[in-house]
């Protein structure tokens, strides 16, 4: 087994204050099924060390944790080596009910980007959302649109964005970020 | 009628041109007509006119609802082809294209038909295969075009990017008889045409029902009175939904919004009309020197004739990749159009269940092109009962799984 | 550019993260039923200009679909419910009667 | 003689002069200039040409409504046509062109054009040029091209960029006149967020030019103090250089901010484009002067009174030292006043109005300026520029009284709101009587995604004049829409404004009322496109009587200003000539954007490597090194062949065909679709999916599946493999990944609900690599792991365990017909086991190959190919594909439309093989005539060929087709079309050409 490689290897570029890089690779579950089930929130909590995220929401801090997709599918984030493992614990504990746990952590990218209300504006010019404070804030999940691909964002304690997309088109997220930050800020978020 | 030419001109210029005759009357609708051809568009009005020429048949009301020319003839983007892949359209488009190039002078009204040629940009090798498939199925179809370099591209548009770092040119379907022609001209023209054979062009008329007697039609209401008729023609795009429900049928059709802009005008720079279907772009520039650009549909339903902002945004983004130096031009204007698309985005020409009733609708997004074909076509339709130009539209052809399908060939009908 | 509201993640957002699937509601008609009832369920589509019933996917979003009532006149969303329903929730038609007073569409009204 | 005054101008720095170019000539401005006052300053009066007569045209303007003063712009890369001089900023070393002449502006030769206006009436076009008919395309058409067109094309590519920006505001306020700085900051107050946009650099708009005031303050302290406010406040986004370019449905505002059009070598986006939700818009923009209908109006020299007081009081520049002003209201003579205070000189006030005149005209005659009520204006005197003007009775038919010499004209014929915001959407407008204005009607304003209205106008371009009404009305229409936002408006009154008295306007549409069509040949409506009162006249003589006809007819009001000035004009000229009022005619479309915006704006960033974006897996940076021409293949880009140093692109291609057959070739089968399906309905639901039966498919088994749609025709195809009880993965086409996934979530959301089925995309988390060719054993072998051997993984069936230390799924599948194995493994590993392939491949003699070479392997075989056996016309039975058709199953989507009459006819083509005579390749696409021709004259037709290639393992062409009743008419010669009218015969054969027996791929 070789070493994992992860979309642009780490990349990483700088301006304006506004940060963009290859978060490397990231363990990513692709977990469906009744997200209000016993058995299914218990698996979730001893994965991830946390409940069952809510409506648009994150609970990823430290590598760890969950995120809303939609009304039965949630995707876990662990760290890349434990994905797997993850999978694996979700299909013992679910077993016998109509679930279905996937590993897509090599069918995404994981970017991050931070510079504070600079990176909420970088990320506004690619994304149709309201990325000031008041609408958008830590723990906070969106899937949407960036530029002429889909992709998801949330938001840590840390005012970082982390941006995930499909593995294939990370280095055109990637450079849509790197050209917003480049053009400088606007002005307009606070 | 008197007749248009650089003399009369000359002779009214001395006269301060007072002595101008209307170029088509205005009468009050009578009360009953061989003929009622609902929706004075380009198509509609085109009918009238070779019911006439071709049939001798004149006593015929031709009723618009709003001004005539006002609806999608006046709205698009006049690109004249008839590069089609399947033979009934290649015949009809074809049909129309030859009837373009006499158009000025049958009607004594210069429609300033451009035969400058229009090239579509194969930019895969899927678009490759496709037009190449298009160009000897019209050498069948005595179509004239041929697959070119992209040399010979870069000769006939020197500002286009062919070696683009997304999507090179690989090569064009090029028919050099194709171009544009003047859209307002072409509804004027038929209509003074019409006019002149004694037919009824009557605006501002608009139909608020359809009488009929024992599954025939007997006529229609409207907000100018009831008119009597033999024959009815229902020729009103993307109203046909709601005329033939007045009929108490349905068509297999839907009524989307089509956009399209224009820049602000420049000296020429581009000679000839350019589709590029891979990016959903195509662009020609009009005599005043605008560039023409058409854009995508909505897919949705909508009668508002106002599209939704992003195709405008994705057709520009196409465009300033394929020709770089339109990125410093402006829009000047963009609009909106609603087309009538079938379940197999090819027209309907055809009877109805209503005897005496014929519809002709489902151009869709490439319905000027057609006009004169389409006029020819549907008057032999409705004065004989049937027309080998029309045999193939027949709008039970859904029901038998017999479609004229055109994106086959990774054509799109502008 | 309309806005939509997905009923199924709550997110009101911009066209461009949705994709218009058509007339909502149909009956599918498969093998044993009679030509005309197949040509129906295939191609005959309400097309009023006024009240709309269609269905729509939240493809740059949860990736649900739902379905949502339309005016094709004006674009007013009288709203959105989920895609599992074989007619329309009656608030939504009441919404409908208040604007278009004996309003019907196909066996709805 | 126009020129700079030694005083006045608020908005330039004296201090900062600037130095530009303009047609080669150098001149000097200062800092705050537009090009036009600039331009001005230095007395060029005469900027452009015109459309269609090539007549001398001045600046006419001093915003965004100017007709006439465009120019070509700066240089190479940062070049632009049709430049607005009244709205550019000028810059130092700014460089301008003037239009549309030939050879020189002073001397044009277009300009013979002007003396045969009187016969290029509106619409000439339309009555000649048609003989003979060649000559339109060749002669006519070339001319007309030429002459029109103003603006030259750029040459280089855009050297600026561009971004979007997605902005979401409570209320916005487009204009920041005091309107809009009253509205905004009432807004603000009420804590909710407001954004505000100015088009210029400058707030205030006319107030601070006219001298109102505001709480007791002059304007322009007022104006500076709230601009100041609202820059300090949290929840306000101020914005200048910005303006509301269009109102789109549901509260979508397109923003146009210019971020360096007035500092070109600054780095950054050259404009912004704003894509903005405002849950309320409030349109302050304004209204614009009329011109008034005159013999000579389109001379150099004559001017809207506003835009002349303008020049004079913002830039200090004079357009004259002796100014007539004319006019039929009372704002006009503010112009008057304020030339007279700056030591210039007013001959006279010509005002249409016998009567009615307020304190206006009482402090112009105290300041000693002649009015002269009741008389017009019977023709303008100069060429190039003007020189003076011949006085007549307005009631009259233009007869003489009085020439006064003078080399300005400021002429005032009302003010229209400004109502394009308003109306983009679908607002309604009212005609006002009173002051012969067309205003927002506001019982019929746009209605957003709740049916809800979510435009107002306020102030000015609601119809009020007068700075009291103006504020108030701000005032009132921010309440209101605060309410509307959802917000508490703050209590509290309106600013109080204050100014002059004014008296009635009287409409004036044609001055002297009785000209006759000798002056109204010289009365320009349009001044762009040389539309004048005499051609609106013809239009609607000749029956073009709807607005839009007229409009059409006669080009009015269709030039780059979008008919600013000219429309209300036309239209009021049309009315008279049809006997109908005004509203009764209306107007035309107001569509958007309000002024030109840029195609590299509404593009933004998506230009160069971010037009689109390219999919790569994970192998990509390899084939990039490694000699790969790419083929776009959806968004992905796929190596159609490995080219060798010395090789063409089809020397490539054989050997990579060649190598495969003979030793080992290796394929990056990464992009294609990978679905796993899971539940215990999947089986049920894969053979409604599939034509083939999928739910007897044993775990460890691999099935290869056709997809249909409901209108029966084979949409997709692809390997199943059943994974276990309830999961399996179906792989799709490369282009067929999302779409195919979108369709199942379709069925299963939408129509089978009830089913308990999952579906994930996993395409992108393996690469997928086909291992092929007689060594492929051998390769697998060296690396170790799991057995590959024909005993423990047959044909047709897949194994999890490890190859080369790499966790792999590897597929006993081939689309070669050679021994071939498709082995996943994770993305994140894909590089490594690709390089570990081609190291222990080297000395099996590996190869990697392209999409090319799998084409040709795949068709020597006689397998099908969605979108080249298929094209969306075709179905399974045409493919003589009855075998993966379940007969078992009563029902699979597109069954029932197999069934259609047409659909089930012997006469549908049907798939053969071919082999040219003469060994030759039949042509791409070559279609196979039948004898006769049809009802429409066009040949007759009974195949087409549907892949065609030259084979290297057979050295001779080999294709496959669709052929009528193809497969009884096995050995038939038919011809193909070789596309230079020639033919080419070929015999029909089975579709196999190599391996029938499929021993290679079973060993």
């Amino acid at each position: 087994m070789s070493e994992a490689v992860s979309f642009l290897n780490g990349a990483e570029a700088t301006h304006n204050g506004v940060t963009v890089r290859d978060a490397g690779p990231v363990g990513m579950v692709t977990l469906r099924g009744d997200l209000s089930a016993a058995k299914l929130k218990t698996a979730v909590k001893k994965i991830t060390g946390q409940p069952v995220p809510g409506v648009r929401k994150s609970t990823v801090t430290g590598g760890k944790g969950a995120c809303w997709m939609s009304p039965d599918e949630l995707l876990i984030v662990v760290p890349h080596a434990e994905a797997a493992a993850a999978v694996a614990e979700l299909e013992s504990a679910l077993a016998g009910g109509h679930f279905m746990a996937v590993n897509v952590s090599d069918a995404r990218a994981c970017l991050t980007l931070s510079g504070g209300v600079a990176a909420r504006e970088v990320l506004a010019k690619i994304a149709p959302v309201d990325l000031s404070t008041a609408a958008f804030g830590a723990g906070d999940f969106r899937r949407t649109r960036m530029a002429q691909v889909a992709g998801a964002f949330w938001l840590d304690d840390a005012e970082t964005f982390h941006v995930v997309c499909f593995r294939s088109v990370g280095h055109y997220v990637f450079g849509l970020l790197e050209n917003g930050a480049k053009a400088g800020p606007v002005g307009v978020l606070a | 009628m008197k007749r248009y030419s650089v003399f009369a001109v000359a002779r009214e210029a001395l006269r301060y041109h007072t002595g101008w005759e209307r170029a088509w009357r205005s009468p009050e609708p009578k009360k009953k007509y061989d003929v009622i051809i609902v929706g004075a568009g380009g198509h509609g009005l085109a009918t009238a006119y070779y019911l006439g020429k071709n049939f001798g048949i004149t006593n015929v009301a031709i009723l618009e609802k709003g001004w005539l020319g006002g609806g999608n003839t006046g709205r698009n983007t006049t690109i004249i082809r008839s590069n089609y892949l399947q033979d009934p359209s290649a015949a009809i488009y074809e049909k129309a294209r030859s009837l373009y190039e006499t158009m000025s002078q049958d009607l004594n009204y210069n429609v300033m038909f451009s035969p400058r040629g229009v090239m579509m940009l194969a930019q895969t090798q899927h678009e490759i295969r496709g037009y190449q498939r298009t160009a000897h199925a019209n050498s069948l179809q005595g179509v004239k075009t041929e697959f070119i370099t992209p040399q010979r591209v870069k000769e006939l548009v020197p500002i286009i990017n062919i070696d683009g770092p997304r999507y090179p040119v690989l090569g064009a379907l090029w028919q050099a008889r194709g171009g544009t022609a003047r859209h307002d001209a072409v509804a004027w023209g038929y209509a003074r045409a019409c006019s002149d054979m004694g037919m009824d062009v009557i605006q501002k008329c608009e139909v608020t029902a359809i009488r009929t007697e024992g599954g025939k039609v007997k006529g229609v209401d409207t907000n100018r009175g009831s008119i009597d008729c033999d024959k009815l023609g229902g020729i009103v795009a993307g109203n046909t939904s709601v005329l033939t429900e007045m009929a108490g049928f349905r068509v297999p059709i839907e009524s989307v919004a089509l956009q399209a802009l224009v820049s602000e005008p420049i000296k020429p720079c581009m000679d000839v009309v350019v589709m590029a279907n891979t990016v959903h772009g195509y662009m020609s520039q009009s005599d005043k020197g605008e560039m023409v650009i058409g854009g995508g549909t909505d897919g949705f339903n909508n009668y508002t004739q106002r599209g939704s902002f992003h195709h405008i945004e994705e057709t520009v983004r196409a465009l300033n990749e394929t020709f770089p130096i339109i990125s410093r031009l402006k829009m000047l204007r963009q609009w909106g159009g609603i087309v009538d698309v079938t379940g197999d985005r090819s027209p309907i020409l055809s009877k109805t269940p209503v005897e005496g009733m014929f519809i002709n609708a489902g151009w869709g997004t490439g319905g000027f092109k057609a006009i004169p074909g389409s006029g020819w076509a549907m008057a032999e339709l409705m004065a004989k009962g049937h027309s080998p130009l029309t045999e193939e539209f027949s709008m039970w052809r859904f029901g038998e799984g017999k479609f004229i399908d055109e994106s086959v060939a990774a054509g799109v009908a502008h | 550019m309309l806005i939509l509201e997905c009923p199924c993640c709550g997110v009101k957002s911009e066209e461009t993260e949705f994709h218009a699937g058509g007339e909502a509601h149909l009956k599918r008609f498969g093998p044993g039923s009679t030509d005309a009832e197949f040509e129906g369920y295939l191609f005959m589509r309400e097309n009023k200009r006024g009240v709309h019933f269609e269905r729509w996917r939240h493809v740059n979003g949860c990736g649900k679909w739902f379905l949502a009532a339309r005016d094709t006149n004006t674009l007013e969303f009288f709203g959105f419910y989920p895609a599992q329903t074989h007619e329309p929730p009656q608030d939504i038609k009441d919404k409908i009667s208040a604007k278009h007073p004996g309003w019907s569409w196909r066996e709805f009204q | 003689m126009s020129t700079r005054l030694s005083n006045g101008g608020r908005l330039v720095n004296k201090a900062k002069p600037v130095e530009f170019q303009f047609n080669g000539k150098r001149m000097k401005g200062y800092e705050g200039d537009t090009l036009a006052s600039a331009l001005l300053a230095n007395d060029q009066m005469l900027v452009g040409r015109s459309f269609k007569y090539h007549r001398p045209r001045g600046i006419v303007a001093s915003g965004g409504e100017e007709p006439n003063a465009l120019v070509n712009l700066g240089q190479g890369g940062k070049f632009e046509p049709n430049q607005r001089v009244t709205t550019t900023e000028l810059f130092d070393g700014l460089y301008a062109t003037s239009q549309n002449h030939w050879p020189s502006l002073e001397f044009d030769v277009g300009a013979i054009n002007t003396h045969f206006a009187r016969f290029l009436p509106a619409g000439f076009y339309y009555k000649m040029f048609m003989f003979p008919r060649p000559f339109w395309k060749h002669v006519y058409e070339p001319f007309i091209r030429q002459s029109a067109g103003l603006g030259k094309a750029p040459k280089e590519r855009d050297s600026d960029t561009y971004e979007h920006f997605y902005h979401f505001t409570d209320v916005l306020v487009i204009g920041g006149g005091i309107a809009g700085l009253a509205a905004a900051l009432e807004a603000a107050q009420s804590g909710l967020k407001v954004t505000i946009f100015e088009q210029t650099h400058h707030w205030g708009g006319r107030a601070v030019v006219d001298g109102a005031e505001i709480d007791g303050k002059p304007a322009d302290d007022w104006v500076k103090d709230t601009v100041q406010t609202l820059e300090g406040m949290e929840n306000v986004t101020i914005r200048a250089r910005t303006m509301g370019a269009g109102v789109y449905d549901h509260g979508y505002v397109l923003g146009y901010e210019r971020l360096t059009d007035h500092c070109p070598d600054q780095d950054g986006p050259r404009h912004r484009l704003w894509r903005i939700r405002a849950t309320q818009i409030i349109t302050a923009t304004g209204a614009i002067e009329r011109p008034l209908s005159f013999a000579g109006n389109d001379i150099p020299g004559v001017m809207l009174a506003a835009a002349l007081r303008d020049y004079v009081v913002n830039w200090g520049v004079s357009i004259g030292d002796r100014t007539v002003v004319v006019t039929n209201n009372d704002d006009a003579y503010r112009t008057a006043i304020a030339l007279v205070d700056a030591g210039l000189s007013v001959p006279a006030i010509i005002d249409a109005r016998t009567d009615g005149a307020g304190p206006l005209a009482d402090a112009a005659r105290a300041k000693g300026i002649r009015v002269e009520m009741g008389k017009g204006i019977a023709k303008v005197k100069g060429g190039k520029r003007v020189e003076g003007v011949a006085i007549c009775l307005q009631a009259g038919e233009g007869a003489v009284i009085e020439e006064i010499k003078c080399d300005a004209v400021a002429m005032s014929g009302g003010w229209s709101p400004v109502v394009h915001l308003w109306s983009h959407c679908g607002g309604k407008l009212i005609w006002d009587e009173a002051q012969a204005m067309f205003r927002p009607d506001p019982s019929r304003a746009p209605t957003g995604d709740k049916g809800q209205p979510f435009v107002a106008a306020a102030g000015t371009a609601n119809g009020n004049l007068r700075t009291a009404a103006v504020l108030e009305d701000a005032v009132a229409q921010a309440k209101a829409a605060v309410k509307a936002a959802g917000g508490k408006p703050k209590a509290g009154k309106a600013p109080a404004g204050s100014d002059a008295e004014e008296g009635a306007i009287s409409p004036v549409w044609l001055m002297p009322q009785g000209a006759p069509i000798q002056l109204r040949m010289k009365s320009w409506l349009d001044f762009q496109n040389d539309v004048k009162v005499s051609d609106v006249q013809l239009a609607a003589r000749e029956g073009f009587e709807s607005v839009e006809h007229a409009k059409r007819y006669t080009t009015l009001g269709m030039a780059t200003d979008q008919g600013k000035l000219s429309n209300i004009n036309g239209l009021a000229i049309l009315s008279d000539a049809l006997d109908q009022a005004i509203p009764q005619t209306g107007t035309t479309t107001f569509r958007p954007p309000y002024t030109p915006i840029s195609m590299g704006a509404i593009g933004g960033e998506a230009r160069d490597e971010l037009f689109q974006p390219i999919r790569k897996t994970p192998m990509h940076g390899w084939h990039e090194a490694n000699g790969a021409d790419f083929e776009p293949v959806g968004h992905w880009r796929r190596p159609y062949a490995f080219v060798r140093s010395g090789e063409s692109v089809h020397d490539a291609v054989m050997r990579e065909v060649k190598n495969t057959r003979r030793n080992l070739g290796l394929l990056d089968a990464s992009t294609l679709g990978k679905l796993i399906v899971k539940g215990p309905d999947a089986g049920k639901f894969l053979d409604m999916m599939y034509t083939n039966m999928m739910s007897t498919l044993k775990p460890g088994k691999c099935r290869y599946g056709l997809m249909c749609n409901e209108n029966g025709f084979l949409i997709d195809d692809g390997v199943v493999a059943r994974i276990d009880e309830d999961t399996f993965l179906c792989h799709t086409t490369t282009g067929g990944a999302e779409r195919i996934h979108a369709w199942m979530e379709d069925w299963l959301q939408c129509e089978w609900w009830d089913w308990k089925v999952y579906v994930t995309n996993a395409t992108e988390q393996f690469a997928q690599v086909a291992v092929v060719g007689p060594n492929a054993r051998k390769v697998l072998e060296k690396l170790g792991g799991m057995d590959v051997s024909k005993e423990s993984i047959a044909f047709m069936e897949w194994k999890d365990g490890q190859i080369g230390g790499f966790n792999a799924r590897v597929y006993r599948i081939s689309f070669s017909g050679e021994l071939s194995y498709e082995i996943a493994v994770p993305a994140s590993q894909g590089r490594a086991f690709w390089d570990a392939l081609l190291a222990a491949g080297e000395e099996f003699g590996v190869m990697p190959y392209g999409t090319e070479c799998l084409h040709i392997m795949r068709a020597e075989k006689g397998f099908i190919m969605i979108g080249d056996e298929t094209d969306g016309t075709v179905i399974p039975q045409d493919l003589n594909m009855e075998w993966a058709i379940s007969k078992k199953k009563e029902d699979y989507l597109g069954k029932r439309a197999q069934e259609r009459s047409y659909m089930a006819s012997p006469d549908r083509w049907k798939l053969v093989g071919l082999e040219t005579l003469d060994g030759s390749v039949i042509p791409d696409g070559a279609y196979a005539p039948a004898p006769g021709d049809n009802a429409n004259g066009q040949r007759n037709v009974q195949g087409r060929v549907t892949s065609t290639y030259f084979s290297p393992t057979l050295g001779r062409g080999i294709a496959m087709g669709l052929v009528h009743k193809g497969p009884d008419r096995m050995g038939d010669v038919i011809e193909f079309t070789k596309g230079d009218g020639t033919f080419v015969k070929a015999k029909i054969v089975d579709q196999v050409f190599y391996d029938k027996d499929g021993e290679k791929q079973n060993v």
